[in-house]
């Protein structure tokens, strides 16, 4: 096992694709995605039922070495100020596979 | 006022199960169309009507009405924004004032599916190119909504991504699939028309039914975010429909369009967006809040067209002699 | 036992295509009909045997048969739930006891509309008051059930939240959207109904058959629950539907209800519910185990009444010469 | 070669609506179907198909010619993947070749489905038994795929676990539907197959359009991994069905097959499968790179057959004088 | 980055309003909820494939300041004992933006 | 409170029937699955948008004793090995209810 950074970002479902931008421009090859997912935060609640992704979040899990964290969290930040949206790192092992 | 005309209107199936998934909501039932339904109705309506449009203009062909009439489209699809924009910086910021001006310069496919639904049970004809205006009038008000704030807001933004904000604007999903579908009804033969008609004319009176339950319970939904909208952007939400389909009657009259078209077009301008103009803002402009442009669209604006609007504006049309 | 009845029956798409999802799933295949396209078919076939109740009520009209009908179907709504209480407290605790009585005190509305079809086919009238009696006996069951919890239950549960309760009987989604749609039929004009046909009508029996097959992937998936709930909860499974239908056929015949009603009502006081039951026990009796009274009504009381039940009511009725 | 059938083909509603989904992508827009309503097309479409050929099955009979016919399609399973899987190790690793063998020799019922709306559209009979074919070519290749694995693969696999390949092959969701359909289809009575129509026949072809969209979405996502596939594996994409499909023509001349059914013969032989082969070759071949397979059988095989392919096996099949 | 605590609560989806109630009960305007969620636990296994929402679960990521972790425990805690369902408390670093 | 390992699995949707048996095997009967789920690693893209399973994920959450730990690495390693995915471990407080 080896210790790694877990990192993972709420965001609204709209900026999926510049997140999944910013995370590849970090050398970020691996990512997992969890969509339809509802939340409520600064921007008020988002409970989904529309009929466009207008109203709900997407949420991000990233597992990587300690060095690739700022990086992230650096082009994560502007989208965070923009669109609103969390990012959390916590700590965890990799089990070596 | 006619008050059978609305009554016979707020009769029918689709506006009845609206009423219904609007109690729904009220009564707190758990009664519930799980994602992802709701698109899949609103997909077939736009594949259907796009198709249906491009099929009757296949018969019909162009003229100077016709011209007259898409010239009319694109001009409400931008006047419409710019007046709602300076009407709503009275109370509002520049970036929630421009997404509900570009919410009400745009359409609601499914508020014009429902007066042609009313139009054909009072057998009332109305052509083809008029699902071709509506194609027309989608997107040019999210252009607008972002040239207003690029204007108007005081910040230096970092320059408009154009490219975004046009593929926003021109190829979201809704105007995609409807012109597209217009187009396929253009060419197609009549023998496909033919195999066709069960599922586009057939089934279409029930999955808008169904569609119409389904917009009540989300319509409902919205209105708890009402509370914030405040009286101004109610007031809004009802008066802007009139005054928009009043001035929409009354070009109508100008390049003498006919009963069917005239309220059409009425209804276009009436109806705001909230499937393709939302999505848009949500990009373009993500200082805007969601919840007031998309409640006061679901939750004002739609209910108030397929209730009064629709049958209002009829009224209003025959007593002007359109 | 005349057993062609219940071939003929059996040789149905509906019941054949059930056998198919049996089997898919004995087969360990992968075949999945996945979420939410299960509730899509149970919402449209709500919506459209309550629209269809609610037009044939329109023509019908009101008379002592139909009031005593609908007196026989409260009683059985709480009367069965009661009984059934005592029996299974023979062996179960009171919360587990309580939410099995409460699911087959209500109904199962795709029991009723796998019935109306047999009828179709035989050719045998049925009133559409029937489907305001299905109505009826939804919510009485989910009260009783609960009351009974309060009774019998030895800790001192801090009181019963009423409004939650009542809300989650008479509001849950199933029956507003059933009694809305009865009451939208009622008052649906003839040319709305003709334009509805081919949604309510025509394309009708192929969703139900396609729901079938669903119902048979769901069903055969609880089977192996059944592994926990043991002989005496599997007798009552299908002892429950066949003493509820034969009293039920004596009443009928007692109040001289006609063939076709007489059936369905037998075959909703045989029934048992898998959808507003479950969900209201879930909220007011958490204690009782879902994967008991979800099995039970799933995979034992429904297969047995589509493939044996419903054919051999028929052939009792026509014994006892209603 | 004849262009206008090739055209009278494209200007189908189905084809057309294809492209619509192929340019919505390559436009970026963002017009998307949502999971799981694919899967809801998908799982109609093969119980209609099953169904209808049941139901023409149940009217034909059993003679010589279907047994022939039967014959032909299992050897050409069989002998499809063989081939595909020598020409391929040219250039691949044994997993990848296999799973692609795997895939050219399945079937996609879509494209089988397609063919047979242009039949009825030339009002060109063709034969029930046609569907039991398509169903004998689903799962033979997934066998011989994992054989050719466990025969050429140099690491000492521990042995193939049969059963789970064995119920991979002939027991996967599309297989079941469509095989159970087919027999259900047999044995259903003519009122059954009356009342069942508006939702087989009827709503059947805009169904269809409706999935094509879809697989234009599906199609051209899949595009961007071409670019890793490489030109041996795009030119295999279409040189493979090709030469199937005029070995298919002659095979069907041989033993005296009508036009319609070598053409579906053709079809079934030239198109490759991405619902059931991609599922199991995961499971039992999990070294093969899905996004190759699934982006040969899905962005290029199936445009192909449905754009040129039809068309053109027609014209082969008419040159050559069935 | 500030030190935060991550509180994750797996419940039946039936009890998802309860859950939200509580969590604004304890002045937590901020939380994200995933639906449709499987699982099992002692109240056996709830594999979803059913006509009502009876079987299945809903998880629940709240991110909050330590001192607001106690109220939010001693909230949920009945909830879980009288429905079932688990309820995690972990530490991560919330980025500031 | 107690502590806990929070053991988190992505893999192909397609191993879920023998991930769920090597957990059951190592005693582990309560669990958390997440479907439709997403992402990207080794394996290249699954963006899901498909006819099939074939290029979707799962999320699985496990909360068990550090002494359950090790068997169910050792038991899900061969898995992630032939069919890829990724598995994290990290800590967390259990909420005693
Ligand atoms: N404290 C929090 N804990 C967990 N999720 C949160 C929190 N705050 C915000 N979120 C999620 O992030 C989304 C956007 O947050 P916001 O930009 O503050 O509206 C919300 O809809 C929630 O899903
Ligand atoms: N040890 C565990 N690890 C992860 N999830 C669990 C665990 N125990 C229970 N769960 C989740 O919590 C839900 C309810 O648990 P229970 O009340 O024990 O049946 C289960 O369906 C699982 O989704
Ligand atoms: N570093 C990572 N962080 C988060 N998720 C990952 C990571 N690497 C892989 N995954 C997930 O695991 C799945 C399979 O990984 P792989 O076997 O490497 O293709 C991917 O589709 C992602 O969903
Ligand atoms: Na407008
Ligand atoms: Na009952
Ligand atoms: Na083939």
């Amino acid at each position: 096992m080896k210790p790694v950074k877990r990192i993972e970002i709420v965001v609204d479902s709209v900026e999926l694709n510049r997140l999944v931008e910013i995370l590849e421009q970090s050398q970020l090859k691996g990512y997992t995605v969890i969509k339809d997912v509802l939340g409520r935060g600064g921007h008020g609640l988002r409970d989904g039922g529309d009929l466009t992704d207008v109203l709900t979040n997407v949420y991000v899990l990233v597992a990587c070495n300690e060095d690739q964290v700022q990086p992230v969290i650096d082009g994560v930040r502007p989208l965070l100020k923009r669109f609103g949206g969390i990012c959390l790192v916590s700590d965890a092992q990799w089990v070596i596979h | 006022m006619d008050i059978d005309t609305i009554l016979s209107n707020a009769l029918n199936p689709p506006v009845l199960f609206f009423f219904l998934g609007v109690a729904a909501v009220l009564l707190k039932s758990d009664l519930e169309i799980p994602q992802p339904l709701p698109k899949l109705f609103s997909l077939y309506l736009l594949l259907v009507i796009g198709f249906k449009g491009g099929m009757e203009l296949h018969h019909g062909g162009f003229n100077t009405q016709v011209l007259l009439t898409f010239i009319a489209a694109i001009t409400a699809a931008i006047a419409v924004p710019v007046a709602s924009f300076f009407i709503l910086r009275i109370k509002l910021d520049v970036y929630n004032a421009a997404a509900i001006a570009a919410s009400y310069g745009s359409v609601s496919a499914v508020t014009f599916v429902t007066a042609t639904s009313l139009l054909q049970q009072l057998a009332v004809p109305y052509d083809g190119y008029m699902v071709a205006a509506l194609a027309l009038m989608e997107s040019p008000a999210i252009v607008a909504g972002v040239l207003l704030v690029r204007l108007y807001a005081n910040k230096q933004e970092k320059g408009i991504d154009w490219p975004e904000v046009l593929r926003e604007a021109f190829l979201n999903g809704s105007v995609v699939l409807l012109v597209g579908s217009l187009l396929i009804g253009l060419v197609a033969s009549d023998s496909a028309e033919k195999s066709l008609q069960p599922f586009t004319q057939g089934i279409f009176y029930g999955v808008l039914t169904f569609f119409l339950l389904d917009m009540g319970l989300l319509a409902a939904r919205r209105i708890k975010d009402l509370t914030k909208t405040g009286p101004f952007l109610i007031g809004f939400g009802i008066l802007a429909p009139l005054v928009n389909a009043v001035i929409a009657i009354l070009i109508a009259k100008l390049i003498g369009m006919g009963e069917g078209n005239a309220l059409l077009f009425a209804v276009l301008c009436a109806s705001a967006s909230y499937i393709a103009v939302p999505a848009a803002m949500r990009l373009s402009v993500p200082e805007a809040n969601p919840s007031l442009y998309v409640s006061m669209a679901l939750a004002i604006t739609f209910p108030f067209n397929i209730i009064f609007g629709i049958p209002l504006y009829l009224q209003l049309i025959r007593i002007i002699g359109v």
